[in-house]
């Protein structure tokens, strides 16, 4: 872990009303990034990761959503305690911006790019300090000649540090007219732009094909490292979570089963979901395994640990009582009642 | 570039478009088994007065010849004789066509003022109280047959309540035409007296118009802003921390409006069908009571001028839609 | 089978719809028994000079009209024309309407274009303008005014089912049941259309309501069938000279229209939403 | 036009009867592009003078980018685009000159497999009716039992339960609707399947047992694999001969592990390092090609990989590279490979 730390989640449930019943998406789930440093969520769809990125920037649909437990420490503030025009004032777009999975569909089709920059700018301007930001009122919303030179030239400089070429036409563009690869380098000077100290990116290549995807991760990266951004970096992929990553989460069914340094990860797995993912990657060991049966609905999703009607080694105890995090040391953790730890490694030799 | 392409398209297909109305008129009129001649001089006409009438009117000579006849007419403005009046229909369309086109431009204005704002918080507060209660209100605003309504209006606030002028455009001859439009005229001369005047005798009907139109623009728009505030580009802003009322004036609403737009054409339907009875009941000395009292009259010419005229303007403003729509869609126009 | 449970379930979750259907019910019923519900039968032919002009009262519910007959009865009666002439003209708008629109959406070529461009000239222009049109030709009948009606609302079934059927023929499942080697036939009326009757019976709801408005204005003009006719439209231009004295004389043939409109138009929102397949599939995969 | 090398040059576990099942010749499908009147300013070459050979019992697969043509492709030697040019023999038999419908009845056994199942099944029909379709179309001759033991036995052989036969396709999950999609092609007998992204969407876990499905289908049921994916790492891994796709044209094709080994065209090189690997050198320190691919309505002169490629001189803009049979078991279109 770089630093100290920037986000802490603690114990975090959400639940989603349905028709069926109160979904339980996250069930107790613990995060914690350092600053400058780049965490990637990993999971399968509908383990709730995308959930628990918008808990944190605090867009969860306000209907059917319900935040039942937990804390989010945000620079040491809970968010949780923090009424919506605080978040959406000083904190989102400011302290913590987001990269989007669909960088077409996330500008909108009838503004040109440049006015969306500068929409941005005018809200969001890291000129604007907290105090100001905290007070905007609808009369206070005028946006200055000067301001607006100032923050005109800060885009320019972002759009040459994202690599996009000719800056100017650019911004006369609508998004329509621009490729998917440089729709989401704007996605990330956008981020950038405000200097926030988090970025909450949300799937941001899953959309792109592997060379733009390369590319995307190559400048995210680098960028994030030259401005000590820290990234929570979400993705189903766990190619790219190697790329970038400082540290790993796995997350299971919405809870949190493992979480470890890139390297140790993948080198290390102790929980046996993790294993067996590693064990799906085209090109694993032992021939390619999957994972026999279906992720459990969330509605009443099984007790304990949610991964037990798939785990070859799941006992009384995994049915009924949600296992504790279990310290590995230099930052490794998992929750498993019965982790692989050295037994694993045993068998990996033989 | 594009801009110049729907301009050229939507024109080259106004022509068809226009011959094609003609032709449907004409074939009402020409093919379809009804005998003019008869209604007009009545059952007990001796032949030769009918095949004197029959050769007035042209109508001894081939189909097609008189198909003919009946396009260069048209093409040159003229719509043929009232058979009535024995007057030149064209002569008494264009003569209240400004009192038509007020009553329909105030009332659209209305019914925008009112139905945007109200479709955009209809959706906003989507499955609130409010929004059922709205939802009652423009569901009965399309359900309503508008003569009922007008009179209800004359009913209860004009003959109980006396607020508001029976009928008719003014009290007594109103502005002297410059325009043909009271307000502008009214506003030209400086009268304000008889802008008043003019202003109380519209608010019946007006409002009588305005309501089915407003249902109408409040649906589109709600859908349109439903629609639009479910788009992902709604939740990067709100993750972005925009402010939610630019999120919903801004971006939300240019996007919705921009695809209803083009409803707008339908709305001028409405007013246009409306109007025939509106005007009826209001005295409103325009076009859709021009149509009423052929009708009463049972003047074939008439009417049919009515059908040309009302359908050849409804073709045009649908165009220009059109047109407005590829203007302000930057994915049309670029 | 659960399919229709599904919508009977969903019709009682959805007030709106329920209240609508409630009313389409009624007023069929009322139709069929106009002769038994109706106070005085008779009325719609015959006379009471007597006691024209009457208010509401026990003996005549919505008051009498200027010939003295009774106005709640003549409403009941005129619920039979209402309902002949929007069944009649829709159905036929939609037997012409649907099956052109379904094979000029399927192929492509010149005829399918020539067809849409003649359904376009006739959506060019307002229904009510042609319709007026058309009926003063005719002569105000009550088949004329189905005529009317039918002659100049076929075109929009045409243009919704062409679209719909495009839309349609590009969902990969059409695809795939061409690739397989389904015939034309078998890909327009086993897939296509099952896929797109949702719409059409949304359309068909909505559309009675709006042919009964239409109907009404052509009845309000004089061009629908003739006096002593108890067609609402035609009662409520009747009662215009009687204002404001006999309020009741417009009042109740007009909250007639109100209602059956209303009644249709609630009915078909409902619809949508019940048998909208994209909102049952969403619902289903709630989270 | 350069040929392919010979089958027998082949990696060993290949069947011995490698006989070809599919042969493509010089395919093209050219969509038209028209300017905003509906003239039409040009061709957008989506399958661009395509040409390889299908052994019985390969896999054979076809890598590229989006927009690639690798999907038109497929759907070309379907038979549900027409091709512009050129011809598909499948079993011996040429299509060039039947019109579709006759050429689908002739390809009974040449099936295509959507890359999204859920969408290639009527919404408004259970599943059990989505699986009679084929049989009623192509096999009227029999009755409802015979469908039915038929249908029982193909949702046998993808493991799905019968129960799910009265289920309708959203109220499954994804992975078991692409079970549903092969079982639909299996009941017409194919012995080419081409299989569209067949894992695009799927979650990690659900994709490997989707895999060894396929595995285990060929083997029971004698198939062939035309397999488009845009996966590189599931490509190397089942594939066992590897055609890379770049704007219409094949660049390089050959045994799967010569190809990802020693690639020979500049592209091949670039798409390959761009994959990450897990616990391997990361991408993100050494990726080198720039830009995107240029627009398919508007290619560049000669080589249409020049304007990204590091290596590209003059001549490359002077002719089209043709593919070249100059490697064992490995075909490149690259004048500056050796």
């Amino acid at each position: 872990m770089t630093g100290d730390t920037l986000l802490r989640v603690s114990d975090l449930k959400v639940s989603f009303q349905t028709e069926a019943g109160s979904a339980k998406v996250l069930d107790g789930v613990n995060l914690t990034i350092g600053r400058g440093e780049i965490l990637g969520l990993v999971g399968e769809s509908g383990c709730g990761k995308s959930t628990l990125a918008r808990s944190v920037l605090g867009i969860l649909p306000k209907n059917a959503a319900r935040i039942t437990d937990g804390t989010i420490l945000f620079d040491g503030e809970n968010l949780l305690e923090r009424n919506e025009a605080y978040l959406a004032r000083v904190l989102r777009g400011r302290r913590i911006s987001f990269v989007p999975q669909d960088p077409f569909s996330s500008f909108s089709p009838v503004f040109s790019i440049g006015d969306q920059f500068m929409e941005l700018m005018k809200w969001k301007s890291p000129e604007i300090t907290d105090a100001q930001a905290a007070a905007r009122t609808i009369l206070s919303s005028r946006y200055g000649r000067a301001r607006r030179r100032r923050d005109a030239e800060r885009v320019m400089e972002m759009l040459s540090a994202v690599q996009l070429p000719q800056p100017e036409a650019i911004l006369r563009k609508y998004p329509h007219e621009v490729s998917g690869g440089q729709r989401q380098r704007l996605m990330i000077a956008m981020a950038l732009l405000t200097e926030p100290e988090l970025i909450i990116a949300d799937e941001p290549t899953t959309a792109l094909d592997v060379t733009i995807q390369a590319q995307i991760l190559k400048l995210l990266k680098a960028l994030a490292a030259e401005r000590n951004v820290a990234v929570l970096f979400t993705t189903h992929d766990l190619g790219t979570a190697w790329e970038i990553c400082d540290r790993i989460m796995v997350m299971y069914a919405g809870q949190d089963v493992e979480v470890a340094g890139s390297a140790d990860f993948f080198a290390r797995p102790n929980h046996p979901y993790t294993d067996r993912l590693l064990a799906s990657l085209p090109g694993a060991e032992g021939g390619l395994q999957g994972i026999p049966g279906n992720i459990p609905g969330f509605v009443s999703p099984p007790g304990g640990c949610r991964f037990h009607p798939r785990c070859d080694l799941a006992s009384d105890a995994c049915r009924t009582t949600r296992p504790g995090v279990t310290a590995l040391g230099s930052g490794h953790a998992v929750r498993c009642h019965h982790p692989l730890g050295t037994q694993f490694l045993k068998e990996a030799v033989t | 570039m594009k801009l110049l392409v729907i301009l050229v398209n939507r024109l080259a297909w106004l022509i068809p478009t226009v011959f094609g109305l003609m032709a449907i008129t004409f074939a009402i009129t020409h093919i379809i088994p009804a005998d003019p001649v008869a209604a007009v001089i009545g059952e007990n006409a001796s032949p030769e007065q009918v095949a004197a009438l029959k050769e007035k009117l042209g109508l001894d000579k081939p189909l097609v010849e008189q198909f003919v006849i009946y396009l260069t007419g048209l093409l040159r403005g003229d719509f043929g004789i009232s058979l009535y009046t024995q007057r030149p229909i064209s002569e008494d369309l264009f003569a209240r066509v400004p009192a038509t086109i007020e009553l329909s431009v105030v009332t659209l204005f209305v019914a925008i003022a009112a139905g945007i704002p109200v479709g955009v918080i209809s959706a906003v507060h989507r499955n609130s109280l409010l929004d059922h209660a709205l939802r009652i209100f423009t569901v009965s605003g399309l359900a309503i047959a508008s003569f009922w309504l007008a009179i209800l209006f004359q009913l209860f606030f004009s003959m109980y309540l006396g607020w508001t002028p029976l009928q008719g455009r003014v009290d007594g001859w109103g502005p002297d035409p410059i325009t043909g439009f009271f307000i502008v005229d009214a506003l030209i001369i400086g009268d304000f007296e008889m802008l008043g005047d003019v202003l109380a005798h519209m608010v019946l009907p007006v409002l009588t118009m305005a309501y089915p139109a407003m249902a109408t623009i409040v649906r589109f728009t709600r859908a349109g802003v439903l629609e639009a505030i479910s788009s992902n580009f709604v939740m990067y802003e709100s993750a972005m921390g925009f402010p939610r009322r630019v999120i919903i004036w801004k971006y939300v609403l240019r996007s919705a409006l921009i695809g209803t737009v083009t409803q707008i054409g339908l709305i001028f339907g409405i007013l246009i069908a409306n109007s025939v009875v509106v005007e009826t009941v209001f005295d409103w000395p325009g076009i859709g009571r021009y149509a009423v009292d052929s009708i009463l009259n049972s003047d074939y010419n008439g009417v049919m001028g009515f059908a040309v005229f009302t359908g050849v303007i409804f073709i045009l403003i649908n165009a220009l839609v059109d047109i407005l729509h590829g203007l302000i869609d930057p994915r049309e126009t670029r | 089978m659960e399919t229709i449970r599904f919508i009977l379930r969903k019709f009682f979750e959805d007030k709106v719809a329920l209240v609508g259907l409630v009313i389409i019910t009624a007023l069929v019923l009322v139709a069929i028994f106009a002769g038994v519900l109706a106070t005085h039968p008779g009325d719609v032919s015959t006379f009471h000079p007597a006691d024209r002009l009457q208010g509401p009262s026990l003996a005549h519910f919505f008051g009498t009209d200027r010939m003295g007959s009774d106005i709640f009865s003549r409403i009941l009666f005129g619920a039979r024309i209402t309902i002949t002439i929007a069944v009649i003209s829709v159905g036929l708008s939609v037997l012409i309407g649907v099956p052109i629109g379904l094979l000029a959406g399927y192929y492509n070529g010149w005829f399918s274009d020539l067809l849409m461009r003649v359904s376009d000239i006739f959506l060019a222009v307002p229904q009510i303008v042609l319709a007026i049109a058309i009926a003063q030709t005719l002569g105000p009948a009550i088949e004329n005014v189905i005529l009317a009606l039918s002659l100049t609302y076929w075109p929009f079934w045409t243009r919704l089912v062409y679209a719909e059927t495009r839309a349609c023929k590009n969902e990969t499942f059409v695809e795939a049941s061409v690739a397989l080697g389904a015939s034309p036939f078998r890909v327009i009326v086993l897939h296509i259309l099952p896929n797109i009757s949702s719409g059409i019976i949304v359309r068909t709801t909505l559309g009675m309501g709006s042919t009964i408005l239409t109907a009404a204005v052509l009845g309000f003009l004089g061009l629908g069938p003739p006096a002593p006719s108890p067609e609402w439209g035609r009662t409520i231009a009747e009662s215009r000279q009687y204002l404001p004295n006999a309020w009741w004389y417009a009042t109740f043939p007009g909250l007639a229209i109100f209602m059956v409109v209303m009644g249709f138009n609630l009915l078909g929102d409902g619809l949508r939403d019940i048998l909208d397949p994209r909102i049952r599939r969403s619902k289903s995969n709630d989270r | 036009m350069t040929l392919e090398p010979p089958i027998s040059r082949v990696a060993t576990d290949r069947p011995e009867t490698a006989k070809p099942i599919l042969d493509v010749l010089s395919l093209r499908k050219y969509f038209p592009i028209r300017n905003a009147w509906g003239r039409r300013k040009g061709w957008l070459k989506a399958v661009d003078d395509v040409s390889f050979r299908v052994a019985k019992g390969e896999i054979l697969g076809v890598v590229g980018e989006s927009g690639c043509g690798k999907s038109t492709l497929g759907k070309t030697i379907m038979g549900i685009h027409q091709p512009s040019d050129g011809d598909t023999i499948f079993e011996g038999r040429s299509t060039a000159n039947y019109d579709p419908g006759q050429a689908r009845k002739l390809r009974r056994h040449l099936q295509y497999a959507y890359q999204d199942p859920g969408a290639s099944l009527d919404p408004r029909w259970k599943i059990r009716r989505s699986l009679h379709e084929p049989m009623i179309i192509h096999q009227p001759e029999l009755d409802r039992d015979q469908r039915a033991e038929r249908v029982s036995e193909m949702m046998r052989a993808v493991n799905l339960p019968e129960t799910h036969l009265d289920l309708y396709p959203h109220e499954i999950s994804g992975g078991q609707q692409r079970r549903v999609g092969l079982a639909r092609v299996l009941t017409l007998n194919p012995s080419l399947i081409i299989l569209d992204e067949p894992t695009s969407g799927l979650d990690l876990s659900v994709q490997a047992t989707i895999l060894t499905l396929f595995m285990d289908l060929k083997r029971k049921f004698d198939l062939t694999y035309l397999f488009i994916s845009h996966d590189l790492s599931i490509v190397r891994m089942i594939c066992d001969r590897v055609a890379v796709m770049y704007l219409g044209k094949v660049v390089e094709i050959g045994d799967t592990e010569i190809i990802f080994s020693n690639p020979k065209h500049p592209y091949t090189r670039s798409l390959l390092s761009a994959v990450p690997t897990v616990g391997g050198r990361r991408v993100t320190d050494d990726f080198q090609l720039e830009g995107e691919p240029p627009n398919p309505g508007n290619m560049p002169s000669g080589c249409r990989f020049r304007t990204r490629c590091t290596m590209a001189q003059a001549d490359c803009a002077k002719a089209e590279p043709p593919l070249r049979a100059d490697w064992p078991g490995q075909s490149a279109a690259c004048f500056l490979a050796e």
